[in-house]
């Protein structure tokens, strides 16, 4: 081939040293080339893949609900996620919560969107097909108010999604206004209803301010659900500083992020030992070594939410830091790698 | 305030991208410059769009969220740059975006440690920006501190477009004032309005821009487009000008942000007036938003 | 007075530059020099005391149980604080958790003590005399796994200490081993039990994680308690960041430290607004800010844990801010303090 | 391992101090030797006693625990030092204590940080030290790594009180070996033994300790006390010289520390017999205990 001097070149050569970047793509282009073909027959058999109910997922490895978007499809690579999880879905149209809607504070951010919603004909029209257009399969967030809120929802986007996760961190409206989750009954009640309208895996969601994570997870199993999820951020009142007034509009919102993951350890640790269905780690993962600290205490997956703000690649970089630490040690799971950890 | 009907011109597709640093220094006082090596981002960002800055560790203190920053320049390196823009690059500069920044907490306090030559990650550029509808002669814009660094794009876009532009430079004290020798080199008329001597202060400055504008010289017929960054007094200046002048006008607004992108929903902007529905988006329909009512 | 060139003075000469230190007293004594009298009459009148049912205590900050030791009485000017509070007693003797019991995380530090207890007649035979010699009044901790184990503590502790503080946050061994404070009903138990055996202020220390604070608070108020205490430590999972496996013995221990302070702020502001009987704020207090901010969101009183041990005079710090606030600010109380600050 | 009958010497009142950093400097590749201005503590320590150190906040990092470490040297200012000793004061160093501390966690990459001249706040001396019987003539010290601090002190007192001892001073390498310019200073004799080239290997360090000392001139007798800090080889090592020599071993051990001072309960030491009965706590019925029995 006969080397062109081309536009760029010229360009290069005239404009100082900064232009000997402008030919390089971005670190985003280049991060998309450099991932794994998880189906190149010459990669040795690593098995990240988990299965929840009827659904198999290529990796472990997924978003936290309210903290993906379709929109990140151009920035990262979907297809090394195990699912995308949309922002909860509500039966009727909300307008969620006044400003500020979130700030951080050390080691963690709190928010209180308040999940806005469209409602499912809204989710159907405008976010869904979005979803669908991604290579990885959808999992729908469902909230509800009242525990008959959930199933109509979920008949209501009927053939749409490949699973669905119920947030149960929701105030209960018949009751108390304590959390749906934090009531083995209520629990119950939600998945059984939701379990006649679909076949599809149904995910229970359970909040960390309850008396008992085992009786929570034992309940959503002894339902019909296929796996719960564990934990959603902890209510938390952020004040500022200097006026020592909510930051929040709502007052009160979720703490999540690298603080909460020590309290949802021990959560995860409890809920593996009480149910037989998989139990996915959600609070605080943000790297490879968090992804692991919840797999060896009993997770099967691990859902990435906060991280994800500062460092949108995180969720791609677990399922790449995963399946290297399986080539390097030569097993061909995590279970194993695991194992050979223990044995050191 | 609401959103605009949808614009003819597509909006760039944003990216993330470890943006070595090339300049980092302390302008006056309160603020600092920052010169990001990053070409993508200065070719294809529209005036008043911003960046998702990923602050690094400080010691062993992890900032979680990016934090959003206007791009107050834009000096693509290739002739990629809009067909109308013939300004010269200056060398050295050229594939770079610049930023200024107040250092008012954690995460500003952070970014104030970054090195000259350590990259950042920048995710951009993001949100609708300022737009001249085709046509424009003639634009005033307002900024305030830091939010001048808001509508400098802008006063960019002019000078290549042949846009004849004012721009009120307001802030506490005179040596404060940002964007003084960006308006030089793009050929901006400036109008200097600080605390200090009470030419900021809201009728005083209303007066003085009506009296201003509405000269009977040609130089002073009303501007066609009024366009301002930040809530408060100065939004509201600029929603009595503009109804004054019958000429639309465009607000740039902040909101505390997570992704910058459009799904965390954490910026709806607090102009509700049916609780069923959310308040538009400050990081994807805005930060610029059209604005008929004055704003508090 | 004739000025008297003592031994100090020669060493002073011979030894080098490091022995002009050796005349000063240490931190520790200028700490105690520099305390207010509160009871000194030219001192404007600011009124830090708090009011626990028939008890008086003359500054609104006190240590939390587990946190304090008699051997402090030596290095703090204990006068300046509202009491003292006991580590937890229980009926019977108990070892503790094996090692590792405590360990320190990013913005916390996790315990399992297991609380180790020589029962009422060890605690009144070695203990209670220290704490008795201290000038500020004992609030013991008691507690159980029953709910009929705390009243027995209390009637053998009889008339020793000036209060009765019921950590609640202990397995319930009569159900499935969730803590008695996370239910509502088994806190009433709990204390209507004690209040027939005592007429000293009963406190309630309730546990975060709870379906509803309120709840559990009103209960707590409702059963004849004359205060809560809000709240413990959040049970949590260390991991050793290396070798993956728990730091504590006891796998699981509590979280404590500046972290919890915005989960606990919004536990104070709910509690406070649920019961009309003092709630005395416990999480993460380590500064004045920090004991303004709880006081803020209604609490009238704060303990100070975690803080100590790297800052022993924390509390007395915190009471002096307090005091100094009150001075500059023109104003007789924490109330009006707050009230003037919220008016700017 | 037990907590020791109480002694007729009094131990010292803790105070907290906010002592003077005025010297902070690398040994070795591995080590940090920190000496504090603080001639409260210098003057009352006792051998094997030890200080929790408050660590300041490194960057936006807080750490929360005082970390506990050994007195490695004490150097009172005034002539109130025990009335035994001798020794000459090095100028400059006179109400001084000395620690040296490996960089392991947070803490001490934190307290490394630290800069000679600003302060440091300590509380101690805490804890029951090392013990020589009144009439103990000879005595064998046996410490590793940044354990050799731990026993320094002893080797101090037995110099003041002109008992004569042997320190075996373990490590890995040679040139990471702590303590040999104290122990000269000290008139102490040192047998070296590290892992490079075997030395430290227990089986052969037991044959070289026992033919050194059972050999069979008057110099040679075996030592009438061994003492040793840390649990592991070493304070089985100990436990076996002691049992075959038949004298008492005194051990010192660590455990993970709060508050240091007997409250807390953190310190328990893992030798429950009883689970309704508290092992002793290491910070107040230790560091030092009797070992009788082999420790892992
Ligand atoms: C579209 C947009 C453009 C901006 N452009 C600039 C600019 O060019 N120069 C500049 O100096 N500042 C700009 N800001 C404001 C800047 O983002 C904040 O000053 C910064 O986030 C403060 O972070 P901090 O950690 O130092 O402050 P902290 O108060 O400690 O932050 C706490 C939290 O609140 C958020 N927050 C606090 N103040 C603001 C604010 N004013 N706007 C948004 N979030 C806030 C932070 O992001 C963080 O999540 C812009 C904001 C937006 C939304
Ligand atoms: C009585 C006593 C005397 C000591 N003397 C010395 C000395 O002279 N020189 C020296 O280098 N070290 C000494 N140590 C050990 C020293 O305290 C630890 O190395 C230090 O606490 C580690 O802190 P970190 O934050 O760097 O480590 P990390 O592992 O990050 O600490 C995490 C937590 O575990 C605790 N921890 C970890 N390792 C130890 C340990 N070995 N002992 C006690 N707590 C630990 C820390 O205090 C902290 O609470 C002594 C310990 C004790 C109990
Ligand atoms: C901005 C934001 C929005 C969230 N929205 C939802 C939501 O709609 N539904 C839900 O179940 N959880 C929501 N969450 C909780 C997260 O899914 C996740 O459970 C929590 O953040 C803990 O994980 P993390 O520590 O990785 O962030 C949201 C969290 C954040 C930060
Ligand atoms: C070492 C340690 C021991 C504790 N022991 C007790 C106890 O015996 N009884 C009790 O009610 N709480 C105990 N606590 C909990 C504290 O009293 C307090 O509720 C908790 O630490 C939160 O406050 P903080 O963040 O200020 O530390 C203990 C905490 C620590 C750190
Ligand atoms: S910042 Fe996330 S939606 Fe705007
Ligand atoms: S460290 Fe607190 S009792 Fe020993």
């Amino acid at each position: 081939m006969v080397p062109v001097l081309d536009d760029t070149a010229v360009t290069d050569a005239r404009a100082g040293h900064a232009d000997a970047r402008a030919g390089h793509a971005d670190a985003r282009a280049a991060f998309f080339a450099a991932g794994p073909d998880l189906r190149d027959p010459t990669i040795p058999a690593v098995d990240l893949s988990v299965r929840i109910g009827s659904l198999t997922l290529r990796t472990p490895v997924m978003p936290a609900s309210g903290c993906f978007g379709p929109e990140l499809g151009a920035l990262i690579p979907v297809a090394e996620l195990g699912a995308t999880v949309t922002k909860t879905v509500f039966g009727s149209a909300r307008g969620g919560n006044p400003v500020h809607r979130l700030t951080e504070i050390p080691a963690g951010m709190v928010n209180s969107v308040g999940i806005p919603s469209r409602g499912p004909a809204g989710y159907l029209a405008t976010l869904h097909p979005r979803y669908a257009a991604l290579d990885a399969p959808t999992i729908i967030s469902v909230g509800g108010h009242r525990t008959s809120e959930y199933a109509p929802v979920v008949a209501a986007l009927g053939e749409h999604g490949a699973a669905f996760e119920l947030n149960v961190s929701c105030p209960n409206l018949d009751r108390d206004g304590t959390d749906i989750g934090s009531d083995p009954a209520a629990i119950r009640e939600v998945v059984a209803a939701v379990r006649l309208v679909t076949e599809k895996p149904i995910i229970v969601k359970l909040p960390v301010l309850v008396a008992s994570i085992a009786a929570c997870a034992r309940a959503a199993e002894e339902a019909g659900a296929d796996a719960v999820c564990v934990a959603n951020s902890i209510p938390a009142m952020p004040l500022d500083v200097l006026t020592r007034r909510p930051i929040l509009g709502n007052v009160i919102g979720g703490l999540s992020g690298p603080s909460i993951k020590p309290i949802v350890l021990r959560l995860v640790w409890l809920a593996s030992r009480a149910v037989q269905i998989p139990v996915i780690a959600c609070g605080g993962v943000g790297s490879v070594e968090d992804a692991l600290d919840y797999f060896s205490v009993g997770a099967s997956a691990v859902q990435v939410g906060t991280a994800s703000f500062g460092r949108p690649f995180a969720a791609v970089e677990i399922v790449r830091g995963l399946l290297e630490r399986c080539l390097d040690a030569g097993v061909g799971s995590i279970r194993e790698l695991l194992e050979l950890e223990a044995a050191l | 305030m609401s959103v605009r009907p949808p614009s003819a011109v597509p909006r760039p597709q944003p990216v993330w991208d470890d943006a070595e640093v090339l300049v980092h220094e302390p302008v006056g006082e309160r603020y600092r410059r920052l010169v990001l090596a990053s070409d993508t981002i200065a070719r294809t960002a529209q005036a008043g769009q911003f960046l998702m800055i990923t602050v690094p560790p400080n010691g062993g203190d992890t900032i979680l969220l990016p934090r959003p920053m206007a791009i107050h320049r834009r000096r693509p390196a290739s002739a990629a740059r809009p067909a109308t823009t013939d300004r010269p690059a200056s060398p050295g500069t050229a594939g770079t975006i610049e930023l200024i920044y107040g250092v008012v907490g954690r995460g500003t306090r952070a970014l104030a440690m970054v090195t000259v030559g350590s990259r950042l990650q920048v995710t951009g550029p993001l949100g609708r920006g300022f737009e001249f509808p085709p046509g424009t002669r003639t634009a005033l814009l307002i900024g305030r501190g830091v939010g001048i660094c808001g509508v400098m794009g802008a006063a960019e876009d002019a000078a290549a477009l042949g846009i004849r532009t004012t721009m009120v430079l307001s802030g506490q004290r005179p040596d404060q004032l940002l964007g003084r020798s960006d308006c030089a080199e793009l050929g901006t008329r400036v109008i200097e309005a600080t605390d200090d001597d009470g030419s900021s202060d809201l009728p005083t400055l209303t007066a003085r821009l009506l009296a201003d504008f509405d000269g009977s010289t040609a130089e002073r017929t009303p501007p066609e487009m009024v366009m301002v960054c930040g809530a408060g007094v100065l939004a509201r200046l600029a929603a009595e000008l503009g109804a004054h002048w019958g000429v639309p006008v465009q607000a740039s607004l902040e909101a505390h942000m997570a992704c910058g992108l459009g799904y965390c929903h954490g910026c709806a902007a607090p102009v509700q007036t049916d609780p069923s529905v959310e308040g538009p988006l400050v990081c994807a329909d805005g930060p610029v938003f059209a604005a008929r009512i004055p704003i508090d």
